[in-house]
């Protein structure tokens, strides 16, 4: 109902080839090693050297990885895809190094090459892993620490590269740039809708994503519909409008900076008090979380995910919502970063609260949900394709256990792993988006608020 | 001196009966803890063992040893044995002295040579030539070899024979030794305890007496018959021990009750004697019974091995100094070691800077 | 100097210098490693309760977590309540860290020091055989796996065995039995037996993280 | 202080009884002997002093033995004292030096303990002596023989 299946196929067609696009950097063997030792020398920190110590090879670690127990493959229990960062550590900083570099060896081009479908086809960083860790070991954060070594060897997947350096190069994500993003907003003002586009003068900055407005174009719409139904001074701007982040994604940290800082300074430049990140998980850790320390200082705003944002208005009491009805049977994905990372959590379930519908809870939830397989970027990664469906079946049994007949995310990505993981199973269920659905539910006329008239559907 | 007659005539000439003979053997047997089947080859042994010349050497010792054997009143069994030996020497107990004491000596080392029995009590003084310690000029290290050279066997008697004990405690101010330490080319039993038990002197006298040899030794030199089990295996508070019921101090409920006496530093887990079941003054008691803890006086070097009231289990190690010591190390090494990683962090960011 | 007076003296000495030195050495070259301050805004203040509290929420998987991880939080926590009550509630034990640290408290029987140190060794040869027969704990174990298990098992192995009076006279075996406790000692800082420092700093660090993104871990 | 009633000594009584637990496998063994005393004849003397065994144990053993229809003294050496027990062919034989102590406590399972019997060899001695003491009483062997 929300998507074209048509649209989403020509995109998915897409992807194989997304990875021609790839320059690859020319760096001898050498260079490639220690660019990665290096990289994890500068971004090993004291929270990770304890928990590198800490491991006591217990395994259980394995139990909570989507990859692991999708395959049984002993290659993926999580902690074994840090085992290069761990003898670098172990090597070079370590308070023992001079012990352990007795029986250490240093890592090989050939490991990292190994490593890279560890750390990239075989990891969604959905940090479920820790939650069963008994000595508490952040095993996502240092995967993420490996992905950024691999990035500086140039030893990232042909397809995140091919992204990464898109986004770095052209702010463009697929080839959407701000001018075809300004098109787009164009298209959709002259439907009718009422979408203010790089004001000056703003509380909140929305930011989209290329997928929103390539493909799930109703979700940037309904986000309009109901920001302008609360009566909210808001604006896109073309100057920071992407909050997907391929340097995060693919370890590469110039480009991180790079795609962050875009949004920071459109948020001043605009003068906004709030940045609204769309549904695209990554995104919001990213603004949320690591922006800060790339930007250097304190934000001057607030950063909320659209799903915190919409069970903030829910809860106040300012955003009422029709209710859709018992016999909807629902259940929730919660997206990796969203909840498990950030946090999310309560807010997307006020909201369906508020909807009134039958509600069903996955056996593991909230900050102990499975992840869906795609999350990291993993859903671009061509040779993660049997992997990610092999994951995502745990999620779909998770899913079917409840009955629901539909299930509501928060996440782009997720969304889009669903779709294609059904597609592949030829399952049924309907996947549906939070923002979409709240939309759908908006009161036909609330009250005569000023300036912003909504001309809804 | 020595005369010809048998034990069994001597025996018998006390008046003592066939019957009394038979109860003497059995007590014999009992006392070197034989099984009572052996009761029959101990009796046709005894009633035909000669009287061997013996000669008992003193060095640097308290004449425990001494008081501990003469203690037992005749006629016991050990004074049946005791007196049944030719002591030709004995410093303490015998009527000479002087010069005619040490003739006496001489005369049983040259009528018996090869044959004579050695008992020794207190250590050797090897420092300075052994000058700490001497008889009629001779020092104890001198008249130790030459009796020694024409000795059957040797017992030494008493810890401090057997293993240096008390003079060879820290610091050591003579230069201590066992006898073992010095005679390496003679049979030599230890019969170590501070003082040892009479009945296990008289016992292995009467396994000589009876067998014309040496009793079966451990890897110390000790019978094994009288060492072959700790104080604390044949102790009778054991089942304390296991219960894990203790005794905290010398007068709780626990030290009323017989409970075990392990927490006040008992050293019957690592004692080798028999004192629990041979007992003392006549088999009336030993030290655990009386309340006390074993202080494992017939183990070498018991004088060192830290407090007789501190438990078996704890350390001997004194130095709070040093473990402050490794403390500071530590965190010293582990501050550098730190330094040294965010250097190499630091030249790691400069590179990447470039 | 017999081997009884060595283990207890000189190499209890050392083999403690070795411990401490090795342990602070270890958890100040670990903690003093670079750290950089998180400029975000914290979604929850309360960072200290969420790692205390993730330290003792730790102690027990998740019910999600249950069933797959059955066996190994079983046996493990026997082989450490067992460990822990042949350890700290044997009285020879405790007369041994009385005179470590001048701290005692009552034991418990013998027998139930036995039956304890008897599952003990059952869960760590269970641990052992699973560690050496399932394909993921073989991929992630090495070297320091099977040393810190042989340096935890002997000591218990060989108390065993000097409380049995097996294995030799009573304080030889005591002796060994010491040295093998020393062995442990020395290894304790240098192999995973750390944890046993670790846990709790590494927990609370998650636990704090997460409290500061809003999530109780 | 020349009197011992002037050292102020309280004797308190200290309740529960040592007992070694060596009691139950002992009975077993004198058991296992009167077996072999029954169907081989074979005698078995356990020496009781010889293994760790309370007072209390004492009693406790004399008390389930019980006494039998014997109780002879020996004196030979000091006094030696048996007692049969309850169970006909166990008996409790206890030797004491002149003094009255113990030497040993043996545990005898015999038709009759050997310390009881006349030395074989004491017989000609014996019958020696009594052949000069009748000489000397009667003049003429046989005369008084009415």
């Amino acid at each position: 109902m929300t998507i074209d299946m048509q649209v989403f196929k020509q995109f998915a067609e897409q992807i194989p080839h997304l990875g021609e696009r790839a320059q690859p950097p020319q760096m001898a063997d050498h260079k490639r090693v220690s660019a990665a030792k290096e990289t994890f020398v500068r971004k090993l920190d004291a929270r990770m050297a304890v928990d590198l110590e800490s491991c006591i090879h217990c395994g259980h670690c394995a139990s909570a990885c989507h990859f692991y127990v999708g395959t049984e493959d002993p290659k993926y229990v999580p902690i074994r895809k840090l085992d290069l960062l761990k003898r670098v550590y172990r090597r070079e900083l370590s308070p023992l190094r001079w012990l352990h570099r007795l029986y250490t060896d240093d890592i090989t081009l050939k490991e990292l090459q190994e490593w890279q479908e560890l750390v990239y086809d075989s990891c969604t960083e959905c940090g479920r892993c820790s939650m069963v860790c008994p000595m508490g070991i952040n095993i996502a954060g240092m995967v993420n620490v490996m992905r950024q070594g691999m990035a500086r060897a140039g030893m990232m997947p042909a397809e995140l590269m091919a992204m990464e350096q898109e986004q770095g190069v052209h702010d463009s994500l697929f080839g959407v740039g701000p001018e075809q993003m300004k098109g787009a907003i164009m298209q959709l003002q002259q439907s009718g809708l009422d979408i203010p586009l790089d004001k000056h003068d703003a509380d909140i900055l929305v930011t989209t994503s290329v997928i929103d407005i390539m493909l799930f174009t109703d979700g940037l719409i309904a986000t309009a519909k109901i920001l302008n139904h609360l009566g909210l001074n808001w604006t896109l701007r073309s100057d920071g409008y992407e909050a997907a982040n391929f340097g995060l994604l693919s370890g590469c940290e110039r480009v991180q900076k790079i795609a962050s800082e875009r949004i920071v300074l459109a948020a001043r430049a605009c003068g906004a008090k709030t940045v609204l990140i769309p549904e695209c998980g990554h995104a919001y850790p990213s603004m949320r979380w690591e922006a800060a320390n790339e930007h250097g200082g304190k934000l001057p705003f607030e950063v909320l995910a659209i799903s915190e944002f919409l069970g903030r208005e829910v809860k106040a009491g300012r955003l009422k919502l029709n209710p859709m009805g018992r016999e909807k049977k629902i259940t929730y994905h919660d997206p990796c970063k969203l909840a498990r990372h950030s946090g999310a959590i309560e807010e997307p379930r006020w909201v369906l609260d508020a909807l009134g519908v039958d509600f069903r809870e996955v056996e593991s939830n909230k900050e102990l949900n499975w992840c869906c397989g795609g999350g990291a970027g993993v859903f671009l990664i061509n040779s993660a394709s049997e992997l990610r469906q092999k994951a995502f079946e745990i999620k779909m049994g998770q899913v079917e256990k409840t009955g629901a007949d539909s299930v509501v995310t928060a996440c782009g990505s997720c969304r889009l792993n669903f779709m294609n993981g059904s597609m592949r199973s030829g399952w049924d269920k309907g996947i549906e988006s939070l923002v979409e659905i709240v939309a759908e539910a908006l009161p036909v006329q609330q009250s005569s608020e000023p300036a912003k008239q909504t001309t809804a559907s | 001196m020595t005369d010809d007659k048998t034990l069994g005539e001597r025996l018998r000439e006390r008046g003592v009966s066939r019957r009394g003979f038979m109860k003497f053997c059995a007590a014999t047997a009992s006392m070197m803890a034989l099984p009572t089947s052996m009761i029959p080859r101990v009796a046709a042994a005894l009633e035909q063992a000669r009287r061997p010349s013996v000669i008992w050497l003193s060095f640097q010792e308290c004449t425990g040893c001494t008081e501990s054997l003469t203690r037992s009143h005749a006629p016991t069994i050990e004074g049946l044995i005791f007196d049944h030996i030719s002591l030709d020497y004995h410093h303490t107990l015998q009527a000479a002295s002087g010069d005619a004491a040490e003739h006496a000596r001489e005369a049983a080392m040259k009528q018996n040579h090869g044959e004579y029995l050695l008992v020794v009590d207190g250590s050797i003084p090897l420092k300075d030539d052994g000058i700490y310690s001497t008889i009629a000029g001779i020092t104890n290290l001198a008249m130790l070899k030459d009796v020694a050279a024409g000795a059957a066997a040797i017992i030494s008697v008493g810890t401090c024979a057997a293993y240096g004990g008390l003079p060879k405690a820290n610091p050591n101010p003579t230069g201590a030794a066992s006898v073992s330490e010095i005679i390496d080319d003679k049979p030599i039993v230890n019969v170590p305890g501070c003082p040892p038990i009479p009945t296990v002197i008289t016992g292995v006298l009467a396994h000589f007496l009876t067998f014309g040899r040496l009793p079966e030794l451990d890897a110390l030199n000790r019978p094994k018959v009288f060492f072959g089990q700790t104080i604390h295996d044949r102790c009778y508070r054991r089942p304390f021990y296991e219960r894990g019921k203790f005794a905290e101090t010398f007068d709780d409920k626990g030290a009323r009750e017989g409970w075990c006496l392990f927490k006040l530093g008992c050293k019957g887990p690592t004692t080798y004697n028999a004192c629990a079941t041979a007992k003392w003054n006549e088999g009336t008691s030993f030290p655990i019974e009386a309340g006390h803890g074993c202080i494992g006086c017939s183990e070498p070097g018991f004088w060192d091995k830290g407090g007789f009231y501190e438990a078996l289990s704890k350390g001997t190690y004194g130095s709070a100094e040093g473990i402050a010591l490794a403390a500071g190390a530590g965190v010293a090494i582990g501050a550098a070691a730190a330094m040294g990683s965010r250097a190499r962090q630091a030249q790691a960011d400069r590179k990447e800077e470039k | 100097m017999t081997l009884l007076d060595f283990a207890r003296g000189p190499a209890l000495e050392w083999s403690l210098m070795i411990m401490v030195a090795g342990s602070l050495w270890r958890l100040v070259g670990a903690f003093m490693v670079r750290r950089t301050a998180d400029l975000s805004e914290p979604r929850s203040h309360s960072t200290v309760a969420g790692g205390l509290r993730t330290v003792f929420t730790r102690m027990w998987p998740r019910k999600e977590f249950r069933s797959e991880t059955l066996f190994g939080v079983v046996a493990g926590y026997a082989m450490h309540i067992g460990l822990a009550i042949v350890v700290f509630l044997f009285t020879p034990h405790i007369l041994f860290i009385d005179s470590l640290l001048g701290v005692s408290w009552p034991g418990v029987s013998n027998d139930f020091v036995m039956f304890a140190g008897a599952i003990t060794v059952a869960a760590m040869v269970a641990l052992l055989i699973r560690r050496l027969t399932t394909p993921l704990l073989k991929a992630i174990s090495g070297a320091d796996d099977y040393i810190s298990w042989a340096v935890t098992m002997l000591p218990v192995l060989t108390g065993m065995m000097a409380y049995a009076h097996i294995g030799g006279p009573y304080q030889t075996v005591l002796a060994v039995h010491i040295l093998t406790v020393e062995l442990m000692f020395i290894w304790f800082p240098f192999g995973k037996l750390f944890h046993a420092v670790l846990w709790i700093p590494s927990r609370a660090q998650l636990g704090a993280a997460m409290q500061r993104r809003g999530v109780k871990a | 202080m020349n009197r011992l009633d002037a050292i102020p000594i309280q004797v308190e009584d200290v309740g529960l009884p040592h007992r070694t637990e060596n009691l139950q496998p002992l009975m077993q063994q004198v058991e296992q002997a009167l077996h072999e005393l029954v169907e081989h004849g074979a005698e078995t003397v356990i020496d009781l002093s010889s293994m760790p065994f309370s007072e209390q144990d004492e009693k406790d053993l004399r008390a389930r033995l019980g006494a039998g229809e014997v109780n002879a003294s020996v004196m030979a050496f000091g006094p030696t004292l048996v007692q049969e027990s309850a169970f006909p062919g166990v008996w409790l034989v206890e030797h004491q030096n002149a003094e009255q102590r113990r030497l040993t406590l043996q545990l005898v399972v015999a038709r009759v303990p050997e310390i009881l019997m006349t030395p074989p060899d004491d017989l000609p001695d014996s019958l020696a002596a009594l052949r000069r003491a009748n000489a000397e009483s009667f003049d003429t062997p046989g005369k008084d023989v009415r």
